[in-house]
């Protein structure tokens, strides 16, 4: 990259105007819009070959940065190569009666539709952008915390019995084991114990287990619960490590090794 | 209890209650009838417009609620110990755009609009409870539908969804549209009026 | 800033604020001096007693409060019984039962339930003293550990912890079932008792 910078001033600058952008572009139909609005283009009449060849460079800036392209860019990169193609084949000659007919088989309808669309609700973003940003500046009485007897009393868990409680964390449990059928299903016999032994073993093989393996054969919720605090007793006890290193990502269940403070 | 009275009362219980509290509620509440709670909010409201008051009384999510006057803020931020975060990312502002708009939808359908994924934007709307499942689409593998909660109506000042910007112009259309095409199909029907909460229950 | 704005600014701190707020910290937050402040607090203070308000703003031991004004009590006190408005979400209710019953928990260890993030539910509860951070798991990164309060049990009526009911019922049973079963059953590989060795330890 930086042998680039001095050798390539010209290529470089577009690089570098991507690269401002990388971060904002909320995926394909947000690139070509930019595209399109960068260059002052027509939506409805979108110079396909154009618009491709640049869509394709963004990709390949991409990657020349070693920066992960989504697989959605990859997706639209096809489908705008397929209607470049399909752009460049000779047109059928057509009697009037069908023109209207051949017309609607502008193979750029479907984008343009799907980007008039996608433009439609980024708008619209914005807009609640503008509230988000207005009603940030509102504050209201910060409830429960006036200790005043005259005010009302702030039980946060006002009209919540103990019960729902319960059924909250039932409602819990049952969306790990959706698919439980009690009276289909035979009564598994697993220990916690015998999990905690299973869950040592294979770590011992594999080195380390995703999360979601480990409970996706599992379809009753006994299995579960066992599961879970087996899982529980051995972080309790140092022998394994939970991880996760992107929000929403893999958890990981790796065996404890003598490490740093690196949870 | 005179007039006087009773606007004291209603200004009392709008000041008192943890959530913007609708018009059925505060004729329950006093034995008023609806015309005058109506005229006393419309009062009130007018009242507190009127001189320089560092508070206001705003319509949101279908009720009334007093808070801060903007232009105080610069203030009042300061009081706070955990500031308000820098708002919703740019992904999931659009997801819940489209939500807010199109709703009930399925996270597919989502997706055909955005030309993403959705997953973590969904999950971030749920967490903040901006978002909530609304049933089930009656098509294969009936998918989730989403809709959007009255705490959205609150982060957002609005008073109902109808109140949405933009909504009045093309968007109408649309919706009514959709909404007449979709009747019956989805058995989201009964769950979406309780979107803006049930206020007109007791009318 | 003019007087009217200050006057403004003051009335939306004490609204804002979530304790009564003095003197001292009004003239720090707006750069007022007493002088100026004392004098709006004694304008602001008459303003709210003239004219049939259901607010009232008094001095209380530690600075100055907006608060309902006591002919307004038996409208106000109907509010706590109406449980239409309860202060907690979804996200939140689950996120107090996943703690309720689990603790003392992590942050993460409840994230694998719930399976989503619950940043801003842990908050929430933190706030309302629902929650209270108990200790640090002695795991690396010392996460931190949540366990429910004494408000908790308050407001729910519980003498102690134990009296939740049902789940730790049903869990139990479930384990001891499990157990029995269990050492009936198990004549297992020998390199693998010091693992059960050790959870029968801290049993």
């Amino acid at each position: 990259m930086e042998a680039d910078h001095e050798n390539n001033g010209g290529r470089d600058l577009r690089t570098m105007s991507y690269l401002v952008h990388l971060d904002v572009f909320e995926g394909p139909f947000d690139l070509l819009l930019h595209l399109i609005e960068r260059d002052e283009l027509d939506i409805y009449d979108i110079p396909i070959a154009r618009i491709t060849a640049e869509f394709l460079e963004y990709i390949s800036t991409m990657q020349l940065l070693n920066l992960h392209v989504a697989s959605d860019f990859m997706v639209m990169a096809a489908t705008l190569i397929q209607i470049k193609a399909r752009m460049l084949l000779p047109k059928p000659v057509v009697c009037e009666e069908e023109a209207d007919s051949a017309e609607e088989e502008d193979p750029r309808q479907e984008l343009v539709e799907k980007l008039v669309e996608y433009k439609k609700y980024k708008e619209l973003a914005m807009d609640l952008r503008a509230r988000e940003e207005e009603f940030a500046r509102v504050f209201v009485r910060p409830v429960g915390e006036t200790a005043d007897r005259l005010v009302i009393d702030d039980n946060p868990l006002k009209g919540i019995s103990v019960w729902d409680l319960l059924a909250a964390f039932k409602n819990v449990l049952d969306s790990l084991a959706p698919e439980e059928e009690p009276a289909a299903v035979p009564k598994e016999e697993i220990s916690m114990r015998q999990r905690m032994q299973e869950i040592t073993a294979s770590l011992a093989v594999c080195g380390r287990i995703k999360f979601r393996d480990l409970f996706g054969k599992s379809n009753s919720r006994t299995a579960l619960v066992t599961g879970f605090m087996a899982l529980l007793e051995l972080m309790r006890l140092r022998k394994v490590r939970v991880s996760q290193d992107v929000t929403f990502g893999e958890i990981l269940i790796t065996a404890a090794a003598e490490e740093g403070a690196t949870g | 209890m005179n007039l006087l009275q009773a606007r004291a009362v209603i200004e009392a219980l709008i000041f008192a209650a943890p959530e913007p509290i609708g018009v059925p509620q505060l004729c329950e509440l006093t034995g008023l009838t609806r015309h005058t709670v109506q005229q006393i909010l419309a009062d009130l409201s007018e009242d507190y417009q009127k001189g320089h008051r560092g508070l206001q009384m705003i319509e949101v999510a279908k009720g009334y609620q007093i808070c801060t006057h903007p232009y105080c803020a610069p203030y009042v931020e300061k009081l706070q110990k955990n500031p308000r975060s820098t708002g919703l990312s740019q992904a999931a502002m659009e997801t819940l755009a489209i939500i807010a708009y199109k709703q009930p939808i399925t996270r597919a359908e989502i997706e055909v609009l955005r030309g993403v994924r959705v997953d973590s934007a969904l999950n971030t709307l749920l967490e903040k409870d901006l978002i909530r499942e609304a049933g089930r689409k009656d098509t294969p593998g009936r998918p989730i539908l989403y809709g959007t909660t009255r705490a959205f109506l609150k982060y957002f000042g609005l008073k109902e969804l109808s109140d949405l910007p933009g909504i009045d112009k093309w968007l109408q259309e649309e919706i009514l549209r959709e909404r007449d095409s979709d009747a019956g199909a989805s058995d989201s029907v009964a769950d979406d009026a309780d979107v803006a909460d049930d206020a007109d229950e007791h009318a």
